[in-house]
């Protein structure tokens, strides 16, 4: 019942966003100081790892749209890796699969950063 | 000890939990609801559905300024359906009151959230009571013979 | 969404749960009285100890022949003590009037019950209602500083 | 929230029973029902492998005791492996380590078995 972040630096300007856990009003703040500590530090190109997340609610795709917002602005972007088919869905319903890129491995995701 | 697992299938079951209505105590309404919706061998997708309506429905009374101290959640089986109420004590219609109204971006995730509740439960309903709180009623029901 | 982590060590959280007095509603018993004594930051050993004496008293409710339809969870913290009272509407006095009584056996794991729950929690008090059903307080007391 | 039971021949007479889950008033029959049908079957020497046990109340260790008074009819015994620090606890504190053989590996057990 809680979330895990771990942060660290990828090839290039990017960096990956580790994030295990169940992601929801409780925990998505945590989620959202990490991602906002990154984007004040001038990181402009994300890939959020989700592939231990268990879990995301309404909170949690705020805090990722809030986060590819921001990065938008200095022309970044955010990408997902993602395999968990639940979540996968919830993006799907959504219509954030159209906002986000979404990829199965971290190399892909961090491939089509740029 | 001659109790067990006889009444596994049983046709009406009821679970009521009262929570704060903080943001710490959301997993376990959910956790509570999935115990639920167990009972009724759902597909494991459907029980993340119902989790994550409840979620969302939690979140709903816990982002609302007005909410009450405590959420109400209960549980139902029925041969046909998971009934799922979420209650809150909380007044309405006095939003926008107290000044501090969402931004347009939070009133966006919100409406994700109802979006969610309406789009993986089968039937949602309001019940607003001006000064008692409002009821939420989602109704996940099973497709036949899912019953057991 | 500003509401995270403020509450995290409130001095008073009070969760409730009301489940059907059969076996498979056990364990969600067990995981709400975990999920409020997490709250107060007790070892693991002292959280499983919680679950443990949860378990036994929802265990003898179950297995008291005129148990009650439902068994109440109440969990409170405080900040000297996690709070748990577990309440069924059963029926006292009437034991054996059905005639099936329990055997020596089961008698003696009975015991081991209500043994395990007085060795786990630092202080339990039984309240026994003739027609109302029985009242179970266990009290977990925090170590000096424990509750944050 | 539930138990697996796997039953299997050991060296021997021996039968080694695996369970994982928790055992409670809702789990126990089941553990008592594989129990009982190999004592049934003549069995009466059993390793009880505890080690996947999360967690255990009163009525598993009813089940346990029942089980082992009913091999002690036959001569038998009943060894158990457990390494939970919570488990090996509640046998203490019942006296229950008196009455079972506990060891911390099943090769132990089975060797303490005769
Ligand atoms: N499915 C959705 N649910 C909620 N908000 C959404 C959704 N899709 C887009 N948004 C909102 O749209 C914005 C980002 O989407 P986008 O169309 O890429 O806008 P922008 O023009 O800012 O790039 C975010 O501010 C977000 O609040
Ligand atoms: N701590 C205990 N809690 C409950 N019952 C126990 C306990 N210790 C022993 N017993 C009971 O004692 C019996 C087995 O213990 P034991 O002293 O070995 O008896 P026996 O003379 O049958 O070998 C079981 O029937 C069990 O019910």
């Amino acid at each position: 019942m809680d979330i895990k972040v771990n942060v660290r630096q990828g090839p290039g300007d990017c960096y990956v966003v580790d994030l295990s856990g169940e992601i929801d009003v409780y925990t998505s703040p945590k989620v959202k100081d990490a991602i906002g500590e990154l984007i004040d530090r001038g990181v402009y190109y994300l890939v959020i790892n989700l592939e231990k997340v268990r879990y995301i609610d309404s909170t949690g795709l705020g805090v990722l749209i809030g986060g590819l917002k921001r990065v938008r602005e200095h022309g970044g972007s955010v990408n997902l890796v993602c395999t968990n088919l639940q979540i996968k869905k919830i993006f799907d319903i959504t219509g954030l699969v159209k906002i986000f890129g979404i990829f199965d491995t971290e190399d892909a995701a961090m491939k089509a950063l740029v | 000890m001659n109790h067990a697992v006889e009444n596994e299938n049983a046709a009406t079951d009821r679970v009521e939990l009262r929570i704060p209505s903080r943001p710490e105590w959301v997993a376990l309404a959910r956790l509570a609801a999935a115990a639920v919706a167990n009972r009724l061998r759902l597909s494991i997708d459907e029980i993340e559905d119902v989790k994550l309506a409840v979620t969302e429905a939690c979140t709903a009374v816990i982002q609302h300024e007005n909410h009450g101290d405590f959420i109400h959640l209960t549980c139902e089986t029925t041969p046909q359906a998971l009934r799922v109420r979420v209650h809150d004590s909380g007044r309405q219609g006095a939003h926008g009151e107290n000044g501090q109204m969402m931004d347009l971006d939070e009133a966006r995730i919100a409406g994700l959230g109802v979006f969610l509740i309406r789009t993986l439960m089968d039937e949602v309903s309001y019940d607003v009571h001006p000064q008692l709180g409002t009821d939420l009623l989602m109704v996940k029901r099973l497709a036949a013979g899912q019953a057991g």
